[in-house]
Parts: structure tokens; sequence; C-alpha cells
């Protein structure tokens, strides 16, 4: 029971990490029409903005010890960061250690700006060219962006730890009646849960309450006609864009303290988040919310040994198992519109 | 016939554009070829126009020229719409500035409930006719308002296309052959829509395969052949010249 | 010629004039001298170059005629590299039952993956085959090991059965006898040229691909893929059935990749997982676009690229930049250095994402479409290569 | 008994009766109009025949076996063809292409693996591709990217496609819907000569009266998804309630 | 034979991982092999070649041609790397090709040089296969290999963590991940240790929480890590999210092993490495003369210490080096013989041994540890214990070796 529930927590918790990539992606791909293949990057980017405010924070001046050496032999420099120094020592490493959650707010401007030149340079010359000439493009553009990163952070991961609050794991069995220490879950992790909730809910809100995602898929529909009814469409679809990649952004800055960011983590997530997102249904925000939380959940138990021993190797191609079960029951994935990318 | 409107008084058409509407020697290329070859008419204000042509002349063209789509693109000319340089504009900005298009495959939008259609045509300004008003124009409209415009029936879609124009505050209403796929009853509905339209001051170019009855509906009359205007003059002149009937109408 | 049209002829032995000649065409530069850097007239990359290219033929004939894009034709190349890689354990080297069976293989896998994934289109197609790429990709990682030797490879070892070996047989791939992997090296002057066996094999059977390629796309068949592109919703009012032509494309394009994962192996013995990973089924997609999805020459010329940046830019290193700016002063040679080394050497990657996005944006239909505007440049004006035409002779 | 017979046919979209017990049979070799208002029907039955609808009860025989099940292609083959009211071609290709995709059909089928065979070789279809194409005044157009015509040529064409399949039932939704006025002229008089040239029977709708009253030997009015009344034109023309639900007043003459 | 060297130059093939998520590591070997490089052609300091027991080496090239080299992308992956390996054999003659980050691809760019008749001098090769079932007689390996991190572990566990102890084991899906697993479970297993699970991951596993979590209520008081790169980082930041560093099983602190460790993992992992033991093949830290010669010449070079792989790759290019000398002869089979069962010291480690049965190098063993307190970036890992040789050798014939046969030595053309 408790190794149940305790998969259905990182069910839960993996399928929000997809669910929030696929959001963001179905923004670009199942709502403009736009196959981009650089989702992935701009998740990394994210990850990326937190890795760079947590060495921005972590800028330092050095200063000599003789009494230690360094590795040549040469007395040791000593790094004292430029925050401890301007804000005391106090406030300083209260920076340090809480650059993630503060990489949020640092991160949406710069994802949102990335969007918008991603959008306004590239992606919109681009909407009326097939699939295959996005697929070229983005491709190359992941690339390239993933180069950048890797000339300046290097291929190894980069350690960025959550604030020292979130670091322990929660007793969540006790709650629910088990003994202690039974079930207990990383706190960061529900953190993100959480945060998932809230994006998601945040971009439902906006898309639903507001006239702004009707008038994207008619536009994506049918764009010249949207426009014989006074409608700039051009203008929406650049901040959709730029809203995609905001939600692309967070999602890596929130994932960062659960796996050190590295500079391929988006490629790694690309193939599955495009096949959340079908398995969702393309042109379904729900759908592909939905598709994360079963694929994750459904992962999750296939990890499981009781599951393994029966199948070998099942969670290797679970993922990709129930993907194909879902597409041939359900033509359109779980929510998909008709005549969405179906050409 | 008519005298050619008069475009020497130069370039400044602001001022000196003797219409509502101008369009000053316009063309217009699809890719490579050359479909609106050197257009010029006018369109005086509050008139109803007929713009008439065999298949393939251009008349589909022009509207979409004058609605300023991506396709065709024009090259050259200038259009002006009650003192706004309509040619420096997108089709968005044109919208606004007042033109309606309804276009001839009548362009439902698809994933769009009746409802959402006539809504989206109320998200720019300017706002022009209620939804309630447009149901009353159109009940069967009102009826199917939940169900996804292109599953309507063609007569519907129809319906739905105009009534999506004049949900918008429009000074210039383009319509490619809107009676196309219509009952006859239908047809005299829209005829009467169209006098209604007429009456409220709001200006008509009407493109139709049915000569005769546009003909008898509009005020004056263009014809256009092979990408050129061809006539330029009232309706009546059209109706009572044989020569001109048969050879570019076929009636 | 051949029951081809002027055009198409001349297309075909204009390809095959290259591929018998590469080995001079591609050592462009004199053995000794620096720029010998950039030739690519060694064996290993001239087979690659048309093993790719059969590769990008075949998939073409899915993707350019149908429009039916499949992310996993990767998978079919890996298949076909394990059967030929497995008819070297258990018979001998002889290529020929290797290829054979690496097409079969490849074909009977296409079938079953083609037959379910073609209920859908669209991306859904796309994302079913990927799908099941990756599975056979992950599953000939870890559990199929016993079939696929995981990780390393299947390979040959020396206590595999092979039937139908004799004692002092040959112990590398070989045609009756002919060894892959054998050699003519002819020096002209300061140039030299190596015209490998193994070569020439895998060029053969790229122009018979190409031949029976250019074929099927003018033939009715292929009218019907076209077809099948543009309205399927006409096709079916029109009495046809799409389904038997679309599985019959795919399974040609999966037995075409079978074929190119057959001579890998006869190539080089050795078949690895990765070969089925969906980064090299989007290699070969990538591959078709670059060079002009659609166009019977355009994935030739994709593969070539390719291969080509992936083999001699990644080889390009810091040493070699400061030999060649050596003239430069120093103040100008470290910030060339420093951008060039960016794009080449561990920066390659960089050099194939930017290339990929300027060719995209600046030519449309991809290289071909390049080609054709330097043509128009010297004032000659070819027709659009093959892309709609199929005006039946006069 | 006709060559279609269509019994208790229901089809319901929703809330929405779009037919209702529509029983309808047309005799072979005739030609069959089909009217009514908007919305009454007429596009969703032609869907039901052709096997893009399947109704919700109800019986479609085609010479006497049931279409119902099958696919569209396999329909198709049995000898309907459709013309849309929306023209649907083949976009990408050529004017020329598309006649000789419907000249195959006609001679090899739903499928046929000539995967190398050359389209040089196929003089029989280039001629009779041509010859259809002639007869629909689009020779001139042959080599154009038929996605680049206008709605009245690209209507022609698919007729033109649709009776290179020498179909024994030809359904035309508003085939002259758009057409200029001597085009429509000309489709009648082309639709007459292939029904005096050979066995073919044709179910039309159409809103054009002209065309209705010159082609129609038996009238269909639809209303409501079910059949008001069938009769020969003159007593339709006459007929008060058609009047007042679809002709109008001023829609007489035509 | 094969690239025999006609000019005034011989050429050598370094094909390391320049993408993918080796590529940090694939670097540093590069600057190992130039620094190499620059020594065997008498520039530089000289470096290990000063405390190399032979002296055959005189910094006048090999045999008197300059050293040149090429470098290629095995992307860690078996195909690449050999089509990387075979541009270097094929058009630029080379006559010796090293370098490579994991096993997979060291097999398979060993199997190609046999073929092809050049010598292969292993980079980073952990499995035991490299020099067991498919060892080949062309290719030679200085890197350790899982057996031997075992042998090296196991009796510092034993002082750690006791004899009576519940290990849950977490193993990548593939061949290393097997033999690693394998050799560490009968290494602990023979101290007194039970083996309460092994549990098979995903090569493309980023998240390791659902293979993590099952481990909190199994009974088990280790958990070994059998992973390496990117897996390793993750499973065992995973691990440590999930408390179990600091958990209490059977009355006992709950402890994590890693048996394979290399420095830029550990910076990877961040704090998580703090206290978690493993083994390595090498460490900058080592006080030999060797180590320090190195150090020193790759520090003051690039500004950073040497890591375990620049040090297998800069040993290896001198090996080849000095054994072409020593046989007078490029011709891989002279190297060979030259190679095999040699012995020699001052490459770091102490003394060493090419055995000629499988071409493995037999040396002593670093136990390592996270450290507590680093004093800075390069002193994440900590020296526990130095195994002696004599302790991680085995016999050839062992049952985890066992199957292969090196063949015979290939010249080539
Ligand atoms: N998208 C296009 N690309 C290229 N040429 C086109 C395109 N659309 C129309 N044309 C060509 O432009 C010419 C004028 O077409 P247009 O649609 O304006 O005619 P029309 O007068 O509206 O005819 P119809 O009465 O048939 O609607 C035609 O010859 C047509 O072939
Ligand atoms: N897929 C659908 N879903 C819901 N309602 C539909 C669907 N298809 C058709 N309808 C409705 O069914 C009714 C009949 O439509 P149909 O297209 O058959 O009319 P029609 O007689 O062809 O009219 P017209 O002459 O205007 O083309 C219409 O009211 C239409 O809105
Ligand atoms: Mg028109
Ligand atoms: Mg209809």
């Amino acid at each position: 029971m408790d190794a149940i529930i305790l998969q259905i927590l990182n069910g839960l918790d993996k399928g929000s990490a997809y669910a929030l990539i696929a959001l963001g992606l179905t923004l670009i791909f199942g709502t403009l029409g736009v196959v981009n293949f650089a989702h992935g990057a701009l998740f990394m980017i994210g990850a990326f903005c937190a890795v760079t405010l947590s060495k921005l924070f972590n800028l330092s001046f050095e200063t000599l010890d003789p009494t230690k050496k360094d590795f040549l032999g040469n007395p040791l420099k000593v790094k004292t960061p430029y925050v401890q120094e301007w804000f005391g020592p106090d406030v300083g490493a209260w920076l340090i250690d809480w650059s993630v959650p503060l990489a949020i707010l640092f991160s949406i401007p710069i994802m949102v700006a990335i969007g918008f030149v991603m959008e306004r340079g590239l992606i919109k010359h681009f909407y009326k060219r097939p699939h295959a000439d996005q697929i070229l493009v983005t491709f190359g553009l992941a690339i390239v962006l993933q180069e950048i990163i890797k000339s300046n952070f290097g291929a190894n991961p980069v350690p960025t730890p959550a604030p020292e609050v979130f670091r322990g794991s929660f007793d969540f069995g006790v709650l629910l009646g088990f003994d202690p220490n039974v079930i207990i879950y990383p706190y960061w992790r529900m953190v993100y849960f959480a945060f998932a909730a809230v994006i998601i809910g945040g971009v439902f809100a906006f898309l639903q309450f507001t006239t702004f995602g009707m008038v994207v898929r008619a536009g994506m529909a049918d764009r010249a006609t949207v426009g014989l009814l006074g409608i700039n469409i051009d203008k929406r679809f650049t901040i959709m864009f730029g809203l995609a990649a905001a939600v692309a952004g967070l999602a890596g800055v929130m994932y960062a303290p659960i796996n050190s960011p590295n500079y391929h983590m988006g490629m790694d997530f690309l193939v599955l988040s495009f096949v959340v997102v079908v398995v969702g249904g393309m042109g379904s925000l729900p759908g592909a919310v939905a598709a994360g939380f079963l694929l994750g959940i459904l992962e999750s138990f296939a990890s499981m040994n009781e599951v393994k021993s029966v199948i070998p190797g099942i969670d290797q191609i679970i993922i990709y198992l129930v993907a194909i079960v879902i597409l041939l029951a359900r033509p359109r994935g779980l929510m998909g519109r008709k005549g969405v990318m179906e050409d | 016939m008519n005298v050619k409107p008069d475009f020497s008084k130069g370039h400044n058409l602001a001022e000196t554009a003797p219409a509502f509407l101008s369009v000053w020697n316009m063309e217009a290329y699809y890719g490579e070829s050359y479909i609106v070859q050197n257009i010029s008419f006018n369109v005086h204000e509050g008139e109803i126009l007929a713009l008439l042509g065999r298949n393939g002349a251009g008349k589909t063209s022009t509207l979409r020229s004058i609605a300023r789509m991506d396709n065709p693109q024009v090259t050259k000319g200038e259009i002006w719409l009650d003192h706004q340089p309509l040619h420096k504009m997108k089709s968005y900005e044109a919208a606004q500035a007042g033109i309606g298009l309804v276009p001839e495959d009548r362009s439902i939008i698809p994933g769009l409930t009746v409802e959402e259609n006539l809504q989206l045509a109320q998200i720019a300004p300017p706002v022009g006719w209620s939804l309630d008003r447009l149901y009353d124009l159109f009940p069967r409209l009102g009826e199917r308002r939940k169900q996804e415009g292109v599953t309507l029936s063609g007569g519907e879609q129809q319906m739905l296309a105009i009534a999506r124009a004049l949900a918008r505050d429009i000074k210039v209403l383009l319509l490619d052959e809107p009676y196309e796929g219509l009952a006859p009853v239908i047809v005299d509905e829209i005829e009467k829509t169209l006098r209604i339209i007429k009456e409220q001051g709001i200006t008509t170019i009407l493109v139709e395969q049915n000569a005769v009855r546009a003909l008898e509906l509009a005020d004056r009359s263009v014809i256009l052949d092979t990408g050129s205007v061809v006539f330029d003059g009232s309706a009546k002149e059209v109706l009572s010249n044989a020569e001109l009937r048969a050879e570019y109408l076929a009636i | 010629m051949l029951g081809l049209n002027r055009k198409d002829t001349a297309i075909l032995l204009v390809v095959a004039a290259l591929a018998i000649f590469a080995p001079i065409i591609l050592n462009l530069f004199p053995a000794r001298s620096e720029l010998a850097f950039f030739n690519a007239g060694y064996p290993d990359l001239m087979q690659r170059f048309v093993i790719f290219g059969i590769f990008a033929i075949g998939f073409n004939i899915l993707f350019g005629l149908t429009g039916y894009l499949s992310f996993g034709h990767a998978a079919f190349l890996g298949v076909g590299s394990y059967a030929a890689v497995w008819m070297f354990k258990l018979l001998n080297y002889n290529v020929v039952p290797a290829i054979l069976l690496s097409i079969v293989v490849a074909g009977l896998f296409s079938v079953v993956i083609g037959w379910i994934s073609l209920r859908r289109s669209g991306i859904y197609f796309s994302i079913l085959t990927l799908a099941f790429a990756e599975m056979s990709y992950r599953l000939a990682y870890s559990v199929l090991t016993p079939l696929t030797n995981g990780e390393t490879g299947l390979q040959v070892y020396t206590d595999d059965p092979q039937v139908l070996m004799q004692a002092g047989g040959h112990i590398v791939p070989h045609l009756f006898g002919l060894e892959m992997r054998a050699r003519e090296v002819i020096d002209v002057g300061p140039w030299q040229f190596v015209f490998p066996v193994g070569y020439y094999l895998c060029a053969i059977l790229m122009l018979v691909s190409f031949y029976i390629s250019i074929r099927i796309f003018r033939s009715p068949f292929g009218l019907m893929l076209r077809a099948i592109k543009s309205n399927q919703t006409r096709m079916t009012y029109t009495g046809l059935n799409p389904k038997p032509y679309t599985l019959a494309a795919f399974v040609i394009s999966g037995m075409y990749a079978g074929l190119a994962g057959g001579l890998l192996a006869s190539m080089d013995p050795l078949a690895g997982a990765e070969r089925m990973q969906w980064t090299a089924s989007g290699e070969v997609v990538i591959m078709t676009i670059l060079g002009g999805a659609g166009t019977l020459i355009g994935p030739i010329l994709g593969a070539g690229t390719i291969k080509y940046l992936e083999n001699v830019f990644s080889k390009m290193n810091e040493g070699l930049l400061h030999k060649w700016f050596a003239f430069l002063p120093d103040w100008v040679e470290s910030p060339v250095i420093w951008v060039v080394s960016k794009f080449t050497g561990e920066g390659w990657h960089l050099m194939l994402g930017g290339l990929f996005m300027l060719v995209i944006i600046a030519l449309p239909g991809g290289l071909v479409e390049g080609g054709q505007r330097i043509m128009r440049l010297f004032g000659r004006k070819p027709k659009a290569e093959t892309r709609t035409s199929t005006e039946p002779a006069e | 008994m006709g060559i279609l017979e269509v019994k208790n046919v229901n089809k319901r979209f929703g809330g929405l009766k779009a037919l209702s017990e529509v029983n309808l049979s047309i005799a072979e070799n005739s030609v069959h109009a089909i009217i009514g208002p908007n919305g009454a029907g007429k596009s969703t039955l032609l869907n039901v025949l052709v096997g893009k609808l399947i109704p919700d009860t109800g019986s479609v025989l085609f010479d006497g076996q049931s279409v119902l099940g099958r696919t569209p292609y396999e329909i198709n083959q049995m000898g309907i063809s459709r013309v849309f009211q929306t023209p649907e071609i083949f976009g990408d290709l050529s004017v020329m292409e598309n006649m000789m995709i419907a000249c195959f059909a006609k001679r090899d089928g739903a499928f046929t693996m000539q995967a190398i065979g050359s389209m040089m070789k196929e003089r029989d279809i280039v001629e009779k591709a041509e010859q259809m194409l002639d007869s629909m005044n689009l020779a001139d157009k042959r080599g154009m990217h038929s996605a680049s015509m206008s709605r009245g040529d690209k209507r022609r064409l698919e007729i033109a496609m649709c009776l290179a399949q020498e179909p024994r039932l030809l359904l035309l939704d508003e085939p002259t819907a758009g057409m200029a006025r001597a085009d429509t002229n000309n489709t009648i008089d082309l639709l007459k000569k292939i029904k005096q040239d050979r066995d073919i029977t044709i179910a039309i709708i159409e809103h054009d009266m002209h065309v209705v009253f010159s082609l129609a030997e038996r009238i269909t009015v639809l209303a409501q998804g079910t059949p008001l009344v069938e009769d020969t034109p003159e007593n339709i023309k006459g007929h008060p309630k058609v009047r007042e639900a679809y002709l109008g007043e001023t829609q007489v003459a035509a | 034979f094969t690239n025999e060297p006609t000019g005034g130059t011989v050429t050598l093939g370094f094909n390391v991982p320049q993408s993918g998520p080796y590529a940090d590591e694939g670097a540093d070997e590069l600057r190992a092999f130039e620094l190499a490089v620059e020594h065997l052609n008498g520039e530089g300091g000289g470096g290990m070649m000063n405390t190399f027991s032979s002296k055959a080496l005189k910094g006048n090239g090999i045999m008197g041609k300059k050293v040149q080299y090429v470098t290629g992308d095995t992307q860690t992956k078996s195909d690449a790397a050999r089509a990387s390996a075979k541009s270097m054999i094929e058009k630029d003659g080379a006559i010796m090709i090293s370098g490579g980050s994991s096993s997979g691809v060291a097999v398979a760019v060993q199997g190609l040089c046999q073929e092809a008749g050049v010598i292969f001098m292993a980079g980073l090769t952990h499995s035991n296969d490299t020099t067991g079932k498919d060892k080949k007689a062309n290719g030679f390996r200085h890197f350790f290999n899982a057996y031997m991190s075992a042998a090296a572990l196991a009796p510092v566990l034993e002082k750690l963590y006791g004899t009576d102890r519940q290990a849950y084991h977490l193993t990548a899906d593939y061949t290393w991940g097997w033999t690693q697993q394998e050799s560490i479970q009968a290494a602990t297993e023979a101290m007194g240790w039970k083996t309460v699970n092994n549990v098979l991951t995903p090569l493309a596993q980023t998240d390791f929480s659902s293979y993590i979590a099952p481990v909190i209520n199994s009974g088990a008081d280790v958990l070994v890590l059998n992973h390496y790169g990117g897996n390793m980082v993750n499973s065992l930041t995973n691990a440590v999210q999930f408390g179990l560093r600091e958990k209490q099983v059977n009355g006992k602190n709950f402890e994590i092993v890693v048996p394979l460790y290399s420095e830029l993992m550990a910076k990877g992992a961040g704090q998580n490495i703090k206290g978690i033991v493993g083994s390595q093949n090498w460490d900058w830290k080592l006080e030999d003369d060797g180590t320090k010669a190195f150090v020193k010449a790759f520090g003051e070079k690039y500004g950073f210490p040497p890591s375990q792989a620049a040090q297998t790759c800069y040993a290896q290019t001198l090996l080849y080096a000095d054994a072409v000398e020593r046989a007078g002869s490029f011709n891989p089979c002279a190297v060979g013989e030259a190679l095999a069962g040699y012995e020699f010291d001052g490459l770091g480690n102490g003394p060493t041994l090419y055995r000629a049965d499988d071409h493995q190098c037999f040396k002593d063993v670093l136990v390592v540890r996270g450290a507590e307190n680093p004093q800075d970036e390069f002193h994440l890992v900590e020296i526990v214990e130095v195994t002696p040789v004599e302790q991680v050798t085995y016999d050839p014939e062992h049952p985890m070796f066992a199957g292969g046969n090196l063949g015979e030595c290939n010249p080539g053309a």
C-alpha cells in the first residue's frame, strides 16, 4: 500500500513536470500549429536561468589565504561573493540560498523576450511553411541554443540546489495514518507539484476566461479570415509564443533543483513532451495536462519491481506502449480536436 | 457609357478623390501571375455597385485586394476609403477602417461555434450590430448558435458569413457571390437585407453570377474581363445594352 | 533510356557519374597539402555517403510523395543491420545473404509497423512510428541484449557458428571472395585516389535504388502517392483506397532503409543500437528536407552534406586552426580562431544547427533549390525539378 | 424498382433531426433533382449515399445491393460518383494529373501496384483524360496547377473527373453554383449529352431553378429532413407548398 | 603494415566524446593528449616523461618522428565512434587510436582497430568486458575495471559500515551497469552483506524518484548506485532528496555507495556527494612523483588539475610512444609485444603491469569519499585508501572475464 501511495506521489510529481512542459509545447504546437523542436531548449534555458542567477549571486572577489595551498602549491585564493560583501553575510547567504525561487522572477522577462524574438525573428516566417520545414528550422535552433549553453556552462550538470528549508522531506504517511518514515516525500517535489498546478490553472484561466484563446484558435484555423475581422493576429501569436516560452522556462527553473541542469536536458525531454502532447490530443490543453499526469503515473508504476519482474523492461517502453494503445483506441488522442495537424 | 473617373488631378487622392471608395491603377499578382491588371473605379457613399464578369475575370481577386488580403499581392496602385489609404494597410487595419468582406468560400472558421464565429467579429473595434439583432435577421442562426460553424448547411454558412460582416461596424461591404447556394426564398430575404443595409448608409460592392438579379439591385456596375475594367456605368445601362450583356455576361 | 524521359535520364547519368568518380571528385586536394583535410574520398565516408543516400532516397518515397512523416525509419535501418550481422554470425561473411535478409527483415518489420501506424495520419502517425522505433531502440539496448549485444553492438565473434565458413575462409565481409575492404590506391602526382571495393558495391546498389525511385516517382503508383498527399477525401471518393498505397510506400521505404542497414553492416560488421534511436530517425528526416523533400536528387545531397559535416568538421581541432591561421598577425589570429573554433571541433554541432537554419530560411526548397538558383544565375532555366510535373510524353 | 432505393433513413446530429424517415427511389437512367430549403438535409442525404455518413436507421440499396457498411471507395467502385458542394480536387497536382487519376481509378479499381510502370505507356489513360478535358473546355488548362484555378474552373474539373469514371449514378451537389451563366448552360448541355450517349442516372441538388427545370425528369422536395413531395417538374412548379417554403414569389420564370 | 609512417611525422588519433553528456570529460582527455604530444615532441616541461621508469623517450617525437595528432568526436555512440576512428585510420593515416569515455565505444573501437591493424589505447572504459570477453590483441587498457573497483571497495566498506548490511542496487540497464553490479554484489556478499534487490534502470532515465522511493521501506540500509555520468548525478541527487542520507535503518545509518567515481560527476552532484564512498582509477592528490609532475604540467597549462580521464589518456599516449621506441618499430605487432607484460612505474599509481594475457593494467586502486568541507572546487573528493594492486588482481580466467579471446595481433594490410 505504502509503495503504491509513494508511486502515486512520484507519478503526480513526474506528471506535473511532463504536464508543464507539454502545456507550453501545446500552446505552440497544438494551438499555433508550429512543430517546435526548440521547446526542449526553452525548458533548458529556463533551468539555466536558475543556474545563471545562482552564478551571479556567487560572483566573488578573491583574497589570498597564505595558510592554505591550492593544487599547485600556491597560496589558496579564497572567494567571497559580492552579495555577501554588499548586503552583509546573512542577506547574502539568503540570496544565494534562495536563488532558484528568485530565478522565477528573473526568468519571466528573459523567457518572454526570448519567445518574442524567436517568434518575430524566425517562427513568423514559418507559419505557412510545411511542418517539415518547421522541424528543420526549430531543430537547428535547438542545437544552436544548446551549443551556446554548452560553451558557456560546459557539458557537465551544474548542481543548483533548492533553498535549505525545502531540502528535507516531508512525512506524508503520518497524515494518512501510516507509521512515521514510511511515506516520506521531498519538500521541493511537492513545491514543484503545487507550482505546476498554479501555472496550469493560470494558463487555463487566461485562455478560458478571456477571448484570447478563442482568437488564437481561430487564427490558427484560418489566419486570413481572422484578419478580415479586424484582429491583428500576428500580435496575438507573438504573445502566445511569449507565454509558451515563459511556461517552458518556469518549468525549467523549478526543475533545476530536482535534477542538476545540463545542456542536453532539453533534448531528453523533447521527444517525451511531443508524445505527451500528441497522446493528449492536438490542440487540447486539458488533454496535454491529462496525458502528462497519466504517463507520469503509469511510468512510476511500471518502474515498480513487482511490475518489472512480470514484464522485464516494461519501464523502458511504457510511455511508448501507452502512446500506441491510446492513439489506436482514440484517433485523436485523449481530447484532440478534429483537423489539427492531421494532414 | 459613363466617362472614366478622372484621376488627372494627381496623386493626392485623399483630398481629391471623387468618391467614397476609390481604386486607382491597381495591379495585383498571385506569385508570378499578373491577375488584376491596372484597375480603376469609384464607389460612391451609400450605393450598391455590381462587379460583374466571367469566371476567372478577377472579381474575387479585386475584392481580396481591396480587403488587403495577403494574396493576391497588390504591387501598384492606390486604394482610398473615406480619405484613408487602404493600400498602406494590412488586412486587419483595413477591416478596422471599415471594410467588411464576405468571401466566396464563406470562410467559416473551423472549430468555432456559430456564436463564437460572430463573437470573434466583435473583438476588434468598431463593433456593429448586436448578436440579438443578427439572430433576428437570421433566426436560423439563432437556432444553431451552439453548432460548429462548418457543419452548417451551405446556405446557413452563407447567412453566417453575412451576419459576421454585419457584426462589425463597416463602411463598405464586399460581397462575393452571396446568393450562391441559397434557396430562392432566402435569396429574396438577403436581397431585402441588402436593401436594409443600404438604407443604413452602408456602401456595397456585390459580385454575382446572376447578373440580372444583381443589376436590378445595384445603382452602378463595373464589368471586368481578364483583369481589366471593360465597363463602368449605371446598372440600367448594362441591362439595356444587349451587346455588353452578350459579350461579357452571356445573358 | 531505361524507360525514363530525357530529363530523368540526365539526372540518373549525373548521379551515376558522380558516384563512379567520387573517389576522384572527393579527393580534390593533393594528399599532403593542408587542404587535404577537406578531402572526403576515403572509403568509410564515401560508403556512408551512398548508404545514407539510399536511406534518404527510400525515405523520400514515403515522405516526399505521400507527405506521411515517419519518425521511426531508423528502426528499419537498425533491424537491417542486425539481420546482416546475424547472417555473418550464422553463415559466413558473404554479404549477399546478409543484404538480402536485411531487406526482407526490414520489409517484414515495416509491414507490421506500417500497418498499425497508418491507421492514423498527420502528427499522430509520426508519433506512432516514433513510439515503435524508440521501443525497438530501448529494448535492443537492454532487454534484448542476447539478440543485439546491447550497448556494445552486435558483432561477430570467433566462436560464432558460421556454418558455411570454410577453413581459411575470409574473416571480413566479402562478395564471393572479393573483400569489401579491399581497395586500389592510385597516386597521380601529389594526388592520391582510393578506389574501395565496398564503396563500389554500395554505389551500384545506390544507383539501382535511385533508378527504381525515379521509376516510382514517374509511375502511376507515384501519381497516386502524390494524390494521397494532396487530397485524401477526393481520393476515396474517386474510388481509390489510400491505405494499400501508403502501406506499399511505407514498406518500400522500409526496405530501402533495411538495405542501407545491411550495407552499413557489410562495410563494417557491427550493429549498434543507437542506429535505431529517434535522433537517427530524425537525421534521415533532416537529410531529406535539407536536400529538398519530394525532389529526386535532394535526399542524396542532404545525406552527403550532413555526413560530410559530421565527419570532417568534427575533426577540426584548435591545433589545426592555429596552423591554418598562422599567417594572420597574433591579435587577429586569436579572435578569429576563437570564433571559428566555436563552429568546429567540439562545436561542430553549432555549425550543423546554424546550417539547418540558414538553408531552410534562405532556400525553402532545400539544397536543390539552391542548385536551381545557381543554375538560373548562369542563365539556364532548368524546369523546377520533378516537384510537380509528371506530364506524360507528348 | 429504381437503381437507388432509400428506405426509412434517419440521421440525427445531437438534438437535430437532419433526416427523418426519408424514402426515395430513383429510376434507372433518369435525372432526379432534389431541392429544398437550406439546411433541409440534401447534402446530408448525399453523404449517406456515398458512405461519408452512416444513417442511424434505414437502408440504402444501389442496384439491389446495400451500400451501408461499405467504405466510400467501395461505394464509388460500385458505380456512384459524387461532385461536392465545395470543390474537392487534388490541388497540388496539375489539371491533367487530376484527370488521369480518375481514369486510372476507373480502369484499375481501388488499388493496383504499378510501382515502376511508366506513365508514358498509358496511352489510353492519357487519351481519355484529354478527351474529357476537351469536353469540359479545360483543355487549355491541362498543365495548370489546379489549386490556382478560379472556382468555376475547379468545379468543372471535378465534374469532368466524376464523368471520367463513367459512373452509373452521378451525384451532383450544386454543380453550377458560382458558375458563369455561359458555363452553366454548357454544363447543362454536357449533362444532357452524356445522358444521351450512355446509360447514366443523375441525382442533382441545385438551387438554380433554371438548371433544375432544364434537366430534371422528377423532383423530390426535401424540407426539414423529410420528403415533402415528389413529382414532375411541372407539378412542382405549381405546388403551393413548395412555392411557399422554397421557391418564393419572384423565382418562377428563370 | 597499415599506416606505416613514412615522412618525418607520425599521426596519432584521439577519438573523444565532444558532444553529448560526456563532452566535458572528452575535452579534458583532449587536453591531456595535447599535453602528451607536446611533451613527446620535447616542448613543455616533459611532465611524466621525467618520472617514467622507462627512459626510451627522448623528447624528439617518436623514433625521431614529430608527433602529430588528429581528433574526432565519438558522440558516445559506437557507430559514430567507429566512423570517426575509421576516418583517422583511412584518411589521416593514424597508427594509434586512443580516447573514449564509455565501454560500449571502447569495445567497438577496439574491435575496429583489431580489424584495421592499428593499436588501440583505451581511454576511460570500466566494463569488465573490454579486457574480458571482448579483449583484442591490438587493444590495451590503462583504466581499471568494475571487478577491480569492487575488490578495492569491499574491504573499505567492511571497515566503514560493518559486515551486517542489506544492500539495494540500482543498476544502469546495459552492459557496463550489469558487470559493475555483478562485481560489487559478489565482492560485498563475500564479506557478509546481503543483497536485498537489484533494480535495473533505463539508460535514458532522468528522474529516478520512482526507483528511489521503494528503497525507503525495503529494509535495505545501503544503496549501491551502479550508475555513471548523468545517470549517477541524478540518481544520487534524487536519493539525497528522499532523505536517504539522513535515514536510520536497522539501527544503522543508511549509506550510499557509488562504485565508480569521477571528479566531474562529483562536481555535477554538488553537495549531495558529501560522505559518499566510491573508487577511482587515479586522483591528482596522490603523492607520488609521477602524479606531481603531471599535475604541475597540466595545472600550469590549463589552470586546474587534471581528471582521471586526462591522466589515463596522457599515460596511454606516453606508453604507446615508449613501446614504439623500445620495439624500434611502429609495427602494431611489435608495439603490442613491447607492451604485453610490460612493467613500469612513474606514471601515477606506483608500479604498474600491463598483463600479457588480457592487456589489462594492474596497479593500485583508490577508494575515495566526497569531502565534507572542500576547500575549493578541486577538493570535492578525498582519498580514503589506496588499495594495493595485489588485492585487485584476478585470474585472467575469472568467470567475469572468461569467454574472450585475445586473438592474434593484426598489423593490417
Ligand atoms: N491562389 C491563386 N494562385 C494563382 N492564380 C490564382 C489564384 N486564385 C485565382 N487565380 C487566378 O486568378 C484569375 C482570377 O481569379 P478570380 O478568382 O479573381 O476570378 P473570379 O472573377 O472571382 O472568378 P469566379 O467567378 O470563378 O469566382 C483566375 O484566372 C485564376 O486562375
Ligand atoms: N456534422 C454535423 N453536425 C451537426 N449538424 C449538422 C452536421 N452536418 C449537417 N448538419 C445540420 O444538418 C442540417 C442539414 O444539413 P445539409 O448540409 O444536409 O443541408 P442542405 O439541405 O444540403 O442545405 P444547403 O442547401 O444549404 O446546402 C443543417 O441544419 C445542418 O446544420
Ligand atoms: Mg470569384
Ligand atoms: Mg448542401
